[in-house]
């Protein structure tokens, strides 16, 4: 967002923008995080196209003004279809040091710097590790900086309501909402609405927060901005029409759950232990009972997977939520139910390993695990979702496979998509296919593993079901009968008809597709998971710069969809990158035999748009030489 | 013919599955089997509704051979997967089968939980104090000096008390019986008609590994001095004719074996079972001379898979109806046009 | 100079890492830090032969703060791996951190086992009632009714309580205090003095997520009417000014709360802590008006790092001396040529 | 073993046959191991290589005369070098009607069938399920058959010695044993020396056991043989010189880590929860204690391996075994000392899967497990031992690397390697280089996490060293420092420093070589673990031939060894044999982009080598064609 000449001379009127990056940035307690997604709520409403990533500390609440204890919160929006978060603000609001000083770096040069000159106080400055104020040095020279005693006009603004001086200045955060909705044009009523719902309760607070808003607004319209700095419009996108919300991915894997299961006609019975980012799966889950969803806070991990393995043994839909660490803890039980083909949903919503690793960071390093990562010869489904809003589709596929097809689903989202929100455009339910289970109730020659010829998936007869009193177990089974079998053959020929099966789920799949760009060319650039928005977007740039440049993206990891390897060999080079060491690019690799070159970026962060246009162009040069 | 034909009398037979039964010659298992299989038909168990889920060991083959529905998982788990098949189906009977290594050495954790949360579950413990399936290492309920291949010079771990640890863990229903006895099916009518988590501890002989070590307690002969039926509401005899029973020291707040008629007890100074009564449940799950069989502990408190069930219709009250349009525009949409 | 210069006496300082510490403010963990690094200089401690071991939770991040060695390692393994540490070398001082999740949910299975088998360790459990670290959820001592983001209708556990649980479990150590006490520092050092596990449940205040669970028993002004600190062979008074008592209902076998001089309660009704009773130390961890602190459980018994040393030196008489040849031929062997 | 026509005209003298397998099969409780064994060392004694196959029900204690409580031990022994217990028999010793029935499918056509008709009761052949008496019918007449009375005689044998019914019945394998001693003229000393060893305690047993064992021999001498059976001898094998043992691969793991542990100058802490196949590694450990070896059965699998991580924290050498379902649920610990980089060994001693699958079957199906199977980018050494002698070698080398390289190293065997037992020629372990560990103790400039320039690995600093204090844990960690790190460039260069230093392991190891033919041809077998024994003698059948075809073995399997790649493309195909479903051929295909082939058994048995060579044979065909 460099500001044109014109802007330099007189600020008004309003200059128009194409996008535009802000960060809001300040102390676990300053709010950041409502403030920004307010102002998203906002943003969406003024029909921009939006993409955001908040990005809080790993600690719980740590000391006030230290530079660990800094809460971001970043927004990209703008007047076409955008799909990151953006990698450079235009616009960064620091409340306090600390919040300037690990952020600065990240800023572009020429950018804004909002600050709130009211917490540049000596010790908070020590605190953030500045020898001397950066308000009063050279150090934001490559910047445009508005300094403001934020503090100060916050308390004026809010005097008289009678609040204690904490609660007063805890509206901080809403005087520098008003101001950003100014300097962007954004309305105030959903703000003023949502904090009239959200203190009901304690109308005084309300009250307040609002007066704040509006004091920031006020300041906005009347203050003398310094030279340089204006009042901008970022025009609305062209978007799809209907009907949008913001949404996260725990909340659209919550609600696609909660669809699949209805489509299906099950309940669904969800245990899960909490764990980083997966917890407020749970915590979604718990607020719909009403759906027919049981939560189970268990006791661990592998006591949540037991459960919802038996809750499927019992004719819910049993569905486990966790995270990496979680995923290795419930392996084994994994394979008890591979082994006795019951239906069931594992979400790994993964984060930075190994070990503890970086709980609160996204990573993508769990594909293995999910593919490879149990005992014995024991195969599963592994989807990926792509994006917040896809979350919500790949739950549905889960369960409508896990059902159709007997077998453990495994849903890998990431840390990044979990909490990152994007405006989503609503799915229309009732156009939904539904797919409703068939339970087996016919004693007629039935066996417990005889197969359905086209899905080989067993029957799924239940407790409860006259005539059908049957065992299952971890134990190798006979054929059909399903009675243990020490048999040689037999295990062979279980242990085939165990892989053919996920295999044959190929079949329902899709074959494969191409995102953007020809099915041939100098280079497929394959991604999979939350790396989306960051790929489609590097790519559109580089077509643009007309190079051959395609994108597919991968939501069904495993089995891999039909038409794969005769895409890679389209490609004069394929390029994977992952947020990992590289472990699509050797499944690939091994499956199709293609040289396909891995791009890894393992800084529990997403990858920049420069980034990847730097490489797949650096990589093309050599390539073609 | 009338509509509904009033359902035939159930017998041990329709309990039982067309599976052999595999476990060695002696094994006390088999004597538990058929105590089962006798005791369900005549509390009108219905074979389609009762499920048998067990772990992983001699013991946790239970399941194989009753003609039920039934589920073999992993070692140690079917506390946890017997609940959520209870959660999903709060009508069914479900039983737990597991052993003294399956439940307190590897499930040891699942067992406290599914207990505290008083999930409506029958849990048979088999305690033969050994590892059978493994092919007899010594257990979590194994003596001090047990030698065995894992031991060679004797096991140095102090032994968990089943019933003492399922007090610990919060357990509302406590008992303890033995393979052979004639009032197992006793113990388990309790536990089946008790509404909650029924745990109990079923003494159990390997003849291959661990040959008896319970003889003293379940000999014919021997036996009777050892055992203490307890009867809620009781005093607590035992012996031969009864000649002994427990009374308790106030000072050490132990119970002591007397003889009545001896150095002046009387009657009345033996102690009367009271089944609802914490601090006595916990004297007796480890007396010095004699073993207490029978219900320990018994004080009905709200039930897990029943409150789960009532808070999902509380959730409609509070959340309102199930409605998927307006859940997914639950919070601020907007319309693009 | 000497050749042996005296040791200079340590400080808190000593024991206090360079790691700037990272919990709330206002959280309880603070609190039992300070007591901890005021505590061990007090008892000679070595910090290069002290290491804290803790699991994952708020609690957890404690050794980062410690001048010594420290483990921080995953989700309720702390006892196992402190174990194996003990183990490979029983002179070091090993302490364990956990929390009420990672001790009692997740890692509920070794705490049960290392207690049971007494391993010479001090085992600190932060009971705050919640999981503070993944922000909130209800805990296994949450109380029932506790609305949390996975509880938005209440939780329907019925909780543990810590100290029963290890009772069960045949802990042979058995101490309550909580995080601000100006007696905490007496519990540490009953525990590093006492061979064999000593667990201590310490009560801790989450600001953030629990706040003030425990202040009745905390308050200043409310606590004393709460707290019954207990000595071995004193009479269980506790109130402002120690008017009041625990008497035995012999018949309930229960502890009432009394009023010395009150109808006609005499000091000698008031019942005299034996630390050593285990049946008594039952019934104080669950008492219905006030929460016994201290010790409540204290009998020395064989510790298994010093069994399994013992073991190795057997070994050596029973197998003879380690001689690798002599192994790879025992049994049969035969000649080629 | 067909007996020549002079053999059928008069059976004296003894007969000379290069290679024999026999098949001892019986009711569990015939004691068929113990008789097995005992044959075994006179074998060996007799100068014969060998090789032995026990093949035990999975049950404890099957009902007597069922078929499946049949317990059947194979020996091949022969006058040249081999491999493996051999395809199918040349003489079953049937001990009742299921071991008859069970087995005669596996006999040769003209093969020795010796039987205890004894056993042949109505009600036996019923639990056998034979309509009618095999011995009555034709159904034997592919077979020469030696049908004997064996209880009877074994009776009158120990008459008057006052044993009571059971204890007599049991001497009829002693009985059994001394026939086939007299057949194959076998040396019965050093089985009367076992049994007085034995029942040392026990005088009339050893009389009694003895006595039927040359009751058995006399009737062999005495007896008019049926026609076409004789006496026969296999003259002893070229073995390299040396003494011999008899060794089980969980025997040789055992004394392996041992050795490894005192060569490294370290203690042993080995934390196990009892598995089958893996138990009686445990069982010899703790045997072992005055070795400074410390067991800890733990109360599970979890336990078992945070104590061994516990212990290497400490200072000990911690271990830990179990197999397939034991690792699954140790991978979240084994990320922690993978994060943590500590040394921890541990044993995976494979079984049928998944889940429960077949516990007493063997199989190879925890490859990507072992090289996969954790969350995050969690590499670690994996190596796997190729007969049971080579378990010994594994296994000091897997505390070689652990130590060298402070990281976890996971040996894998399997329940054929664990319970087969083969002559080993013992090692001079005075001749083997000590590898002494050096502990950090020099508080000058220490960091935690500072690298050895050439390994890696990061200092080892023990608690109890003054001045080291230091604190280590899963979270992600500084580089050198080892303090907590949440910088993202950190975490990805830690993350590339992990797996270099797993790599540069392959520096340690012995590059790739062909363990039989030329390093190029037209087929290169590429095999790992316990089938390379099947794999090398039929290579040596085909090469025989004159095909051009090769055996490599890998006891490397993560990393990989140098040279591999190259020495895969210098062959025209490359066959894959796994007992698995394909594993390491989809390592080596990723890895070198070869289009190696599979060839797939999983049915808990080992390769014949008639499998393997038809195979091999045909997959050439096709491609020659
Ligand atoms: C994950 C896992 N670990 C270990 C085992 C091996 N195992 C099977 S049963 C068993 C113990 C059985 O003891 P118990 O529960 O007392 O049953 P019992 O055989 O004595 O009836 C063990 C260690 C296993 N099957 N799975
Ligand atoms: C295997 C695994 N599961 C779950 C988690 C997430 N987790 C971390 S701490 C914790 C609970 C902490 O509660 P508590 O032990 O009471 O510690 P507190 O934070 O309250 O001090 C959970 C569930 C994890 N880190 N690892
Ligand atoms: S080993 Fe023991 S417990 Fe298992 S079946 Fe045999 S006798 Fe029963
Ligand atoms: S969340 Fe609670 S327990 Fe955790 S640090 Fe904050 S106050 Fe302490
Ligand atoms: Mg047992
Ligand atoms: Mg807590």
């Amino acid at each position: 967002m460099e500001p044109s000449a014109a802007a330099r001379a007189q600020p008004n009127p309003r200059e128009t923008l194409d996008s535009v990056v802000i960060r809001f940035a300040g102390d676990s307690g300053d709010g950041m995080q409502l403030t920004g997604s307010q102002f998203t709520t906002a943003t969406a409403v003024a029909g921009n196209d939006l993409a955001t990533f908040p990005d809080f500390p790993a600690e719980i609440r740590a000391p006030a003004g230290t530079t660990y204890g800094v809460s971001g919160f970043q927004i990209h929006f703008a007047a076409h279809d955008i799909r990151t978060p953006g990698d450079a603000p235009d616009v960064l609001v620091a409340m306090n040091p600390a919040a300037l000083k690990v952020n600065t770096e990240l800023l572009k040069t020429g950018g804004l710097v909002v600050i709130n000159t009211g917490a540049f106080s000596k010790n908070n400055l020590a605190k953030a590790g500045y020898e001397q104020n950066p308000l009063e040095d050279d150090s934001l020279d490559r910047f445009r900086v508005l300094a403001l005693d934020i503090t100060k006009m916050t308390l004026e603004s809010v005097k008289g309501i009678g609040l204690g001086s904490k609660e007063a200045h805890r509206c901080k955060n809403m005087w520098t909402l008003g101001l950003m909705y100014w300097l962007f044009g954004r309305e105030r009523e959903p703000t003023v609405e949502w904090l009239q719902a959200k203190f009901a309760k304690k109308p005084l607070l309300a009250e307040a927060n609002i007066a704040a808003l509006n004091a920031g607004h006020i300041y906005g319209e009347n203050a003398e901005l310094p030279h340089g700095i204006g009042a901008y419009q970022v025009p609305a996108a062209k978007l799809e029409p209907g009907e949008y919300r913001n949404v996260s991915g725990n909340e659209a894997t919550a609600w696609g759950l909660v669809t699949g299961a209805k489509l299906a006609d099950l309940e669904i019975m969800y245990g899960s232990y909490p764990i980083t980012p997966a917890s407020n799966l749970l915590h979604n889950l718990s607020k719909l009972k009403q759906f027919g969803v049981t939560t189970f806070q268990a006791e661990d991990e592998i006591a949540a997977v037991s459960a919802a393995v038996g809750a499927s043994f019992g004719g819910s839909i049993g569905v486990t939520g966790t995270s990496g660490p979680g995923v290795a803890l419930k392996s084994e039980a994994i394979g008890l139910a591979i082994a006795t083909e019951l239906p069931l949903v594992i979400v790994d919503v993964q984060r930075g390993g190994p070990s503890t690793g970086l709980p609160t960071k996204t990573e993508q390093s769990d594909l293995f695990q999910a593919v490879w990562g149990r005992n014995g010869d024991a195969p599963l489904v592994v989807l990926a979702a792509a994006t917040p809003g896809d979350c919500f589709y790949m739950a549905v596929e889960a369960v409508r496979i896990a059902v159709k097809y007997m077998t453990p689903v495994m849903l890998l989202t990431d840390g990044y998509l979990a909490n990152g929100a994007e405006p989503w455009l609503l799915p229309d339910v009732d156009a939904l296919e539904p797919f409703p289970t068939k339970f087996a109730d016919d004693p007629e020659g039935f066996h417990p593993f005889q197969r359905n010829k086209e899905t080989l998936a067993r029957p799924w007869a239940l407790p409860g079901t006259p005539g059908l009193e049957h065992r299952i177990g971890g134990l190798e089974k006979q054929q059909d009968a399903g009675h243990i079998s020490y048999d040689p053959n037999n295990h062979h020929v279980m242990t085939k008809l165990r892989a053919t099966k996920v295999q044959r789920v190929a079949k329902d799949f899709p074959s494969v597709t191409v995102d953007q760009g020809e099915r041939q060319g100098d280079m497929l650039v394959v991604g999979w998971g939350s790396t989306y928005g960051a790929i489609s977007q590097s790519v559109r740039a580089l077509r643009e710069e007309g190079l051959k440049v395609s994108h597919a993206h991968l939501r069904n990891i495993w089995p891999l969809p039909e038409g794969l390897g005769e895409l890679l060999r389209s490609f004069g080079n394929v390029l994977v990158p992952e947020l990992n060491n590289g472990q699509l690019v050797k499944l690939l690799r091994s499956e199709y035999l293609i040289d396909a070159e891995s791009l890894t970026k393992v800084a529990g962060q997403p990858f920049t748009i420069r980034e990847l246009v730097d490489t797949v162009r650096e990589r093309l040069d050599r390539s073609l030489q | 013919m009338s509509p509904n034909p009033p359902k035939k009398k159930l017998t041990r037979k329709d309990f039982a599955s067309d599976q052999e039964v595999r476990w060695c010659p002696g094994c006390g298992d088999y004597a538990i089997l058929a105590a089962v299989q006798r005791t369900l038909p005549s509390l009108d168990a219905q074979p389609e509704n009762t499920v048998f889920v067990s772990g992983i060991g001699c013991s946790s083959r239970f399941p194989y051979y009753m003609n039920t529905y039934g589920f073999h998982t992993i070692h140690g788990r079917a506390p946890a997967i017997a609940t959520g098949l209870k959660l999903s189906n709060p009508e069914l009977d479900v039983w737990v089968i597991t052993g003294d290594g399956d439940g307190l050495s590897i499930g040891g954790n699942h067992l406290l939980h599914v207990l505290r949360r008083n999930v409506d579950l029958q849990i048979l413990l088999f305690n033969n104090q050994i590892y059978g399936l493994t092919k007899g290492q010594y257990s979590p309920t194994s003596q001090v000096g047990k030698v065995t291949p894992s031991s060679p010079l004797g096991s140095i771990d102090q032994p968990v008390i089943p019933t003492r640890f399922a007090l610990g863990a919060g357990a509302t229903f406590v008992a303890r019986s033995y393979d052979t006895s004639k009032r197992l099916p006793e113990a388990l009518t309790a536990a089946k008609q008790y509404e909650g988590a029924a745990f109990i501890e079923i003494l159990q002989n390997c003849p291959v590994f661990n040959d008896g070590v319970f003889d003293l307690i379940t000999d014919r002969k021997t036996g009777p001095a050892y055992q203490l039926w307890l009867e809620h509401g009781a005093p607590m005899r035992f012996g031969a004719d009864g000649e002994k029973g427990l009374r308790m020291n106030p000072q050490t707040l132990t119970l002591e074996v007397v003889t009545v008629g001896e150095d002046g007890v009387a009657e009345d100074d033996i102690v009367v079972h009271d089944e609802t009564n914490h601090a006595l449940a916990w004297m007796l799950t480890d007396l010095p001379d004699v073993v207490a069989l029978g219900v320990l502990y018994r004080e009905p408190s709200p039930v897990y898979d029943q409150s789960v069930a009532k808070q999902r219709e509380l959730a409609e009250e509070r959340f309102g109806k199930a409605d998927l349009k307006a859940l997914l525009r639950q919070g601020h949409t907007w319309t693009v046009t």
